[in-house]
């Protein structure tokens, strides 16, 4: 350990700040040229990737599905998608068919867990007004314990129909999403929690919850807007 | 998402404590751990460059999202953290040149912790707000200086156990960190299930 | 009158007490709670206790030979690491897991750092912690207490082959004891809102680890110990006092949610970790001051573990935090010197 | 690095010395946090030594061409200015390759900024010798960090999924031990080969001469 | 007013309880015979050792001074009985070196008669007299530390003495000599104490006694004058209540300060025994020539407190009270804080309260290393941590110890060492530590 190394310049004869200045910008234009041209060079297939990850993982909730549009559901109605979601706007997902039928809306949802974040991507079905699957997007939780959540066949029946119906003035789910203890779900709009897993498994619902009090309500009056693939599709 | 304040703080400080469960920071915290009275001092510098590093990196993030210049974040950043350390720096040795005195030697080494560009990043992939950026640093700082003190507090105990020769120096120091993380797994959850 | 006198240097009197000794009677004062525990599980459990203590023994020795420090096996402190470690699993924990667990303990936790004396952390929590870590699934599968096959047939996940994974015995489990349930009291207190009854803990008809459940057994022990002053008292009653007056405190605060006093204090390992386990004398603070805070330490962060964490169990986390805050509570509340008055500080 | 007095190394020395005799991972105990966060398995440990080893060489490969017309007083500023680049160029590049990697390693792919082993070798190699040499060393200096990063990875994912690069060695019923992916299987893996090392070193008889291993593990 | 003294037994924190062994407290002092040979070193005390003023072959009467003192810090010598001095030469001590002495051999005519002797008035006596008379009986400190008394009756200029605490607590297991001369000599102790007092200025005397003496505390109470300023109190029995700082604490409440001495809180103290030898030796005009010794142990056939001359060796001693056979240590002084002898020539000198002898420990004590119990930290009567102390002295870190953790206030009663369950040889390390530190010091 050399605590006293420390990195501050040495007593060396002064250089011109003319020649700092030099130094600094010719350094500096050689790698910004290398910067944005990396960046111009890798733009098309990170895109590409994306939108592959983004498929695939559509796809696994909202089975049958051929092609995906990004939209934002915004207080003013529906728009597509673009990388920067404004304040109020939730991003979701349109999955359809070979057709171009609607097969169903994805969206995420995120909670806390045990460890880190749970990020979940949940199926929302306009015609059953009910969530129909949830994959899993990304967590950091015990090995074991955590991974329940997608392995555990009794705890994924939950999301095979979970009520979502939105309340009379369409401005709140009618019955929050709800995760409860273990063996004593009753409602249709309720989470029968993983026993062991309860951290987990209640984050996944609380996430859910979370995302769809602020989407659907934006989502379900217009969702004929989205009913036939428009715009930026994928092929 | 929102995350509540006192559950990012809780969780950052230790249940994903960061040296302890993530990594960050490690060559301070296994450097400076070995006595009490250098711990300390750096812990709290560490703290305070990192939440000057939250904030410029909140301010910048904003800035770099107007322009749609992403791909200069990280290089920005890396700027601002190190100008700011070079700020704090000057700052201290004018107004308070016994602070700077105690802190002097660890100020440049906090350029290069990882600990600070981390808080950056990480609130930055969190996309948290401006008060929950806030927490997270201070939590984060909070939490390395626990793990820091920890640790010298074991480690100034250790000097006069008959540790066996090999296993001495940085070997003992990783597998002392290692028994922390594994008891500071015993947090995990805290700050999670606040319904 | 022989010639041949022997120089020592003062005090030429001693009380009498040694390590070995010590350590023998907190032995002694174990055994009873194993016992008990091979009563309520049968085979298994005295399967795990041979095998665990056995294990922390040969490690022990095998240690002492590579290091070439001399034979520290008759200080007893490897059988007490062994039998500690023991008490703190389930009883259906399969037995290679259980080496691994043994040998963790005294390698990690104990030879680290020098042997008996120099360890931070009490060695059996260590290998309890690494277990924990390591296999989350199998140190959560619980048996049920008191099966009527317990003495001839051992639980389907006891002799699971060396790396595999265990068989599920949650079908079994329902077989050998009707309406079992596979959780602990805390973590049906937890998840499921039901509270045992004192009656049960004092009986033993719980889910448990191994030694967790005779509370009366443990605290005979440790009053023996005590009284012969073979542990420090003051730390098992900062202990649990400080659980008792936190859980009253939330108990106050919200009586629905969060249980009694006497549930937090009866349930899970608090009474065996307060009592030998928070009491290991390398790993807890010698100043009198200290001794206190390291206690209620433990209590307090036990009860916020249980009510706020992800685990159902936070003794074993509470001890070992309060071993890694021991060296520092020293520091802090070194006694006043005699004659040490408005000391300069320097 | 090289001592002042001593003869000056060949190219194949300057190429060995990062991978055996200054190992960054194991003599000098450098870049910890990715060395420790990423190493759940062998693919993420060898992707991250890779992303590392280019931006060292192609850093190190800079600085040394910049090296005379750099002032001193900025210098500091330039190395990280430059290894801020490359990384930024590797950041993209790894989106461009594979998301899920991207995904696997994180923030940590970033963090390569402020890995102590690029700054120090820029400050302590790059800096003072010709092109063709610091890129030597810096080859060497990657190959060793990637083959640190490697024996760390391959141990965890053995013992953490009974895997090795994703294929099964123990068969369907292995038991993982999931210490071995969190945080602390990673301070005890790295401490365990430090333990390895240490013993047999003594072991052997000291070296007799040559360059004194240092101690501990440097600062930049 | 502090009213706690009234519920609680005057005592001080921490300290330990170990058998007291006072079987010999019931035994009258009886007089032991003239040795053949006496070993009379010139350094009996604490200071510059006496200059002979006698020569070999000289002979000399009981009771002559045979050695005058070096300067203020030193003190005469005395011959114990008639006889003809043999030799001034180098002979065993009993911390092992070996130190100059006269070789007195006895007459066997000799008398149990003081022959040498010159009465002063002692009415009339101003404070510096009584000090130089009690310089010139050559009366050192009889509890142990063998300190001159007249120095410790002087007290330091511009502090003024209002307390005189008489240490009578005797608080090591098996000594029972000075319970005795309580018993005993109550009036001797009295004159002593009035001397003391007029020579120090102070108003009042307090004699500390362990409550396992009470009839000794009767005992002086009823021949203490009738104005109070004299008054024996009982103390807890403890170890070491006897100690300077723990005693002055115990009666008075007050605590030295670190590195002052109990001068500096208005407090002088002295042994009982050796204020029993200021009273009956200043009045008589004589030198001290013999002191009350306790001799007991698990080895000894006929234990019991025998007043035995100055110079008797240990071989006499021993032979007189019988050993059982299975003697394996000689103890000069109590089995805390006491001296293992290192030849049977070592004689009994002015500090030597009791000799033990000790038949062999039973068990092996292996030494393990420390187990942090705390043992030690709860015993330590000055509030150190041992424990600590002992980790460092085995790393030699002793600038730490003397700085961080006070190993100066050590006065090595060797309670750690009683209790410590390991067996660590806390007090043989510390005093080390405190030679060592002492040497850098003067360095």
């Amino acid at each position: 350990m050399s605590e006293q190394q420390t990195i501050a310049p040495s007593p060396a004869p002064v250089t011109p700040s003319a020649a700092m200045i030099r130094t600094l910008g010719i350094v500096a234009s050689i790698c910004g040229a290398l910067i944005v041209s990396a960046y111009q060079i890798t733009l098309e297939p990170v895109a590409a990737n994306k939108k592959i990850a983004l498929e695939r993982a559509v796809f696994k909730v909202i089975p049958g599905a051929a092609s995906v549009t990004e939209y934002l559901a915004t207080p003013g109605g529906i728009q597509l998608g673009s990388d920067t979601v404004p304040a109020g706007a939730v991003k979701f997902y349109a999955a359809y068919d070979q057709a171009g039928a609607l097969k169903g809306i994805a969206a995420e949802g995120a909670a806390k867990g045990y460890a880190d974040v749970v990020r979940v991507l949940y199926a929302y079905s306009p015609e059953k007004q009910a969530i129909t699957g949830v994959g899993v997007i990304s967590m950091r939780e015990t090995p074991g314990i955590g991974d329940k959540i997608y392995t555990d066949k009794n705890y994924l029946k939950n999301f095979e129909a979970l009520d979502v119906r939105l309340s009379a003035d369409l401005k709140s789910l009618a019955n929050a999403v709800k995760v409860v203890k273990h063996g004593t779900k009753k409602n249709p709009w309720e989470i029968d929690a993983i026993a062991g897993a309860t951290v987990t498994s209640k984050a996944v619902g609380r996430g859910i919850n979370e995302s769809a009090q602020k989407l659907l309500p934006l989502l379900v009056p217009h969702v004929d807007n989205v009913s036939r693939p428009s715009g930026r599709q994928s092929p | 998402m929102s995350e509540s304040l006192s559950s990012i703080f809780i969780g950052t400080l230790l249940a994903n404590n960061f040296v302890l469960a993530m990594f960050l920071g490690l060559c301070p915290f296994l450097g400076v751990s070995s006595r009490l009275n250098t711990a300390v001092p750096m812990g709290a510098a560490t703290t305070f460059v990192m939440v000057v590093a939250s904030l410029c990196a909140y301010g910048l993030n904003w800035l770099v999202g107007q322009f749609h210049m992403e791909f200069l974040r990280l290089i920005s950043y890396i700027v601002i953290i190190a100008s700011a350390v070079q700020l704090v720096e000057m700052f201290l040795k004018k107004n308070s040149p016994a602070l700077f005195r105690a802190l002097g030697i660890y100020l440049p080494l906090i350029t290069t912790n990882c600990a600070v560009l981390g808080v950056a990043l990480f609130q930055t992939a969190r996309e948290y707000s401006f008060l929950q950026a806030l927490t997270f640093a201070t939590a984060g700082g909070a939490g390395f200086t626990l793990a820091l003190v920890l640790m010298a507090g074991v480690r100034e105990r250790l000097n006069f156990s008959t540790v066996p020769q090999v296993v001495q120096g940085t070997a003992l120091s990783l597998m002392l960190a290692g028994l922390l993380s594994l008891i500071f797994m015993g947090f995990a959850g805290l700050g999670a299930s606040a319904e | 009158m022989r010639e041949r006198i022997e120089l020592r240097t003062a005090p030429h009197i001693v009380q009498g007490n040694s390590v070995e000794r010590i350590m023998l009677h907190v032995v002694l004062a174990l055994l009873p709670i194993a016992g008990f525990s091979v009563w309520q599980y049968g085979i298994s459990a005295m399967a795990l206790i041979l095998t665990v203590t056995l294990t922390c023994v040969a490690t022990e020795r095998l240690m002492n030979h590579l290091m070439g420090t001399p034979n520290s096996l008759t200080d007893w402190s490897a059988t007490i690491t062994g039998l500690l470690l023991a008490l703190t699993l389930p009883p259906a924990f399969p037995l290679w897991m259980a080496v691994i667990a043994a040998i963790a303990a005294i390698v990690l936790g104990k030879f680290l750092f020098g042997g008996i004396g120099n360890n931070i952390f009490n060695p059996a929590l260590v290998g309890r912690a690494f277990v924990q870590a390591a296999f989350p699934v199998s140190i959560s599968t619980w048996a049920p207490a008191f099966s009527s096959h317990r003495f001839s047939e051992f639980i389907p996940t006891t002799l699971t082959l060396p790396l595999m994974t265990p068989p599920d015995i949650s079908v079994w489990a329902k077989q050998a004891l009707d309406g079992f349930t596979g959780a602990t009291p805390l973590a049906r207190w937890k998840f499921e809102n039901v509270l045992a009854t004192p009656h049960d803990f004092l009986t033993g008809a719980v889910t448990a680890s191994a030694g967790e459940t005779s509370a009366i057994l443990i605290l005979l022990g440790g009053l023996y110990l005590a009284a012969r002053r073979f542990l420090d008292w003051r730390i098992p009653v900062a202990v649990l006092l400080s659980a008792a007056l936190t859980a009253w405190a939330f108990q106050l605060y919200n009586p629905v949610r969060f249980p009694d006093p006497l549930f937090v204090m009866l349930s899970g390992g608090l009474l065996i970790g307060a009592i030998f386990m928070a009491t290991d004398m390398a790993t807890s603070p010698v100043t009198p001051k200290g001794v206190w805070i390291y206690g209620a330490l433990i209590g307090v962060v036990t009860v916020i573990i249980r009510y706020f964490g992800g685990l159902t169990e936070g003794v074993m986390y509470a001890i070992l935090i309060g071993n890694a805050l021991a060296p520092l509570i020293d520091q802090v509340t070194r006694p006043r010197v005699f004659g040490e008055i408005k000391v300069k500080k320097s | 690095m090289s001592l002042p007095g001593q003869a000056v190394p060949s190219l194949m020395e300057e190429f060995l010395e990062g991978i055996w005799k200054q190992n960054p991972v194991f003599v000098m105990v450098l870049g910890m946090c990715p060395t420790l966060a990423v190493t759940v398995s062998a693919m993420n440990a060898v992707s991250m030594g890779l992303a590392t080893a280019f931006v060292l060489v192609t850093s190190c490969l800079l600085i040394s061409l910049v090296r005379n017309i750099v002032p001193s007083e900025v210098r500091i500023a330039t190395y990280i200015l430059i290894i801020a680049t490359f990384v930024t160029v590797v950041d993209y590049a790894i989106q461009a390759i594979s998301l899920a990697m991207y995904d696997a390693l994180g923030a940590f792919i970033q963090l390569i900024v402020v890995n102590c082993i690029i700054l120090g070798r820029a400050e302590a190699h790059a800096a003072k010798n010709p092109p063709m040499k610091a890129t030597i060393n810096a080859v060497g200096m990657g190959i060793g960090f990637t083959i640190g990063l490697f024996a760390l990875g391959s141990v965890r994912e053995i013992f953490g999924a009974g895997k090795l690069f994703g294929i099964s060695l123990f068969g369907p019923d292995f038991q993982p031990w999931v210490v071995m992916v969190l945080p602390p299987g990673g301070f005890f893996v790295l401490g365990g080969w430090l333990l390895l090392f240490n013993w047999l070193k003594s072991r052997t008889p000291p070296a007799p001469a040559g360059v004194k291993v240092s101690e501990g593990h440097a600062h930049v | 007013m502090n009213f706690l003294p009234f519920f609680r037994r005057k005592t001080f924190a921490r300290g330990i309880h170990p058998a007291g062994n006072k079987s010999t407290a019931g035994m009258p002092i009886r007089r032991m015979p003239f040795a053949p040979r006496m070993i009379l070193p010139l350094a009996q005390h604490i200071g510059k050792p006496a200059v002979p003023i006698v020569r070999p072959g000289e002979e000399v009467v009981r009771g002559q001074p045979i050695a005058r003192a070096d300067g203020l810090m030193s003190l005469p010598l005395h011959a114990p009985a008639d006889g003809v001095i043999e030799a001034i030469e180098l002979k065993p001590s009993a911390r092992g070196p070996w130190v100059n002495a006269i070789v007195l051999r006895v007459y066997e005519a000799s008398t149990q008669e003081v022959r040498w002797a010159t009465p002063p008035d002692v009415d009339a006596l101003t404070p510096q007299e009584i000090v130089a008379a009690i310089q010139a009986a050559g009366i050192a400190g009889m509890g142990g530390a063998a300190f001159p008394a007249h120095v410790k009756l002087t007290p330091p200029k511009g502090t003024v003495i209002d307390t005189l605490i008489i240490n009578g607590a005797e608080c090591e297991p098996f000594l029972t000599c000075d319970h005795r001369v309580m018993l005993e000599y109550p009036q001797d102790v009295i004159r002593g104490i009035q001397l003391a007092m007029r020579a120090c200025g102070a108003p009042r005397a307090i004699i500390g006694i362990e409550d396992n003496k009470l009839d000794a505390v009767e005992m002086l109470n009823r021949h203490a004058p009738a104005d109070g300023r004299i008054r024996a109190e009982a103390v807890a029995t403890k170890y070491p209540q006897g100690a300077a700082e723990t005693l002055i604490y115990a009666l008075t409440g007050r605590e030295v300060p670190i590195g002052a001495r109990s001068s500096a809180v208005g407090v002088l103290m002295n042994n009982v025994m050796t204020m029993a030898y200021i009273g009956r030796l200043i009045p008589a005009g004589e030198g001290v020539i013999e002191r009350v010794v306790t001799v007991a142990g698990p080895s000894v056939v006929r234990p019991g407190n025998y007043l035995v001359s100055l110079g008797t060796p240990m071989r006499s001693l021993i032979e007189y009270a019988g050993a059982q056979g299975n003697e394996k240590q000689i103890i000069l002084g109590g089995p805390m804080m006491g001296e293992a002898v290192a030849s049977l020539d070592v004689p009994i000198v002015k500090g030597a309260s009791g000799v033990l002898v000790m038949p062999e420990r039973e068990i092996a004590r292996r030494v393990y290393p420390c187990i942090k119990c705390g043992e030690c930290v709860s015993v330590c009567p000055k509030g150190l941590n041992p424990s600590m102390l002992g980790m460092l002295a085995a790393r030699r870190e002793y600038d730490v110890m003397a700085e961080q953790f006070f190993i100066g206030e050590c006065f090595e009663c060797g309670s750690c060492s009683y209790v410590c369950p390991s067996h660590i040889p806390l007090v043989q390390q510390f005093r080390v530590a405190k030679g060592i530190l002492k040497e850098r010091a003067a360095a």
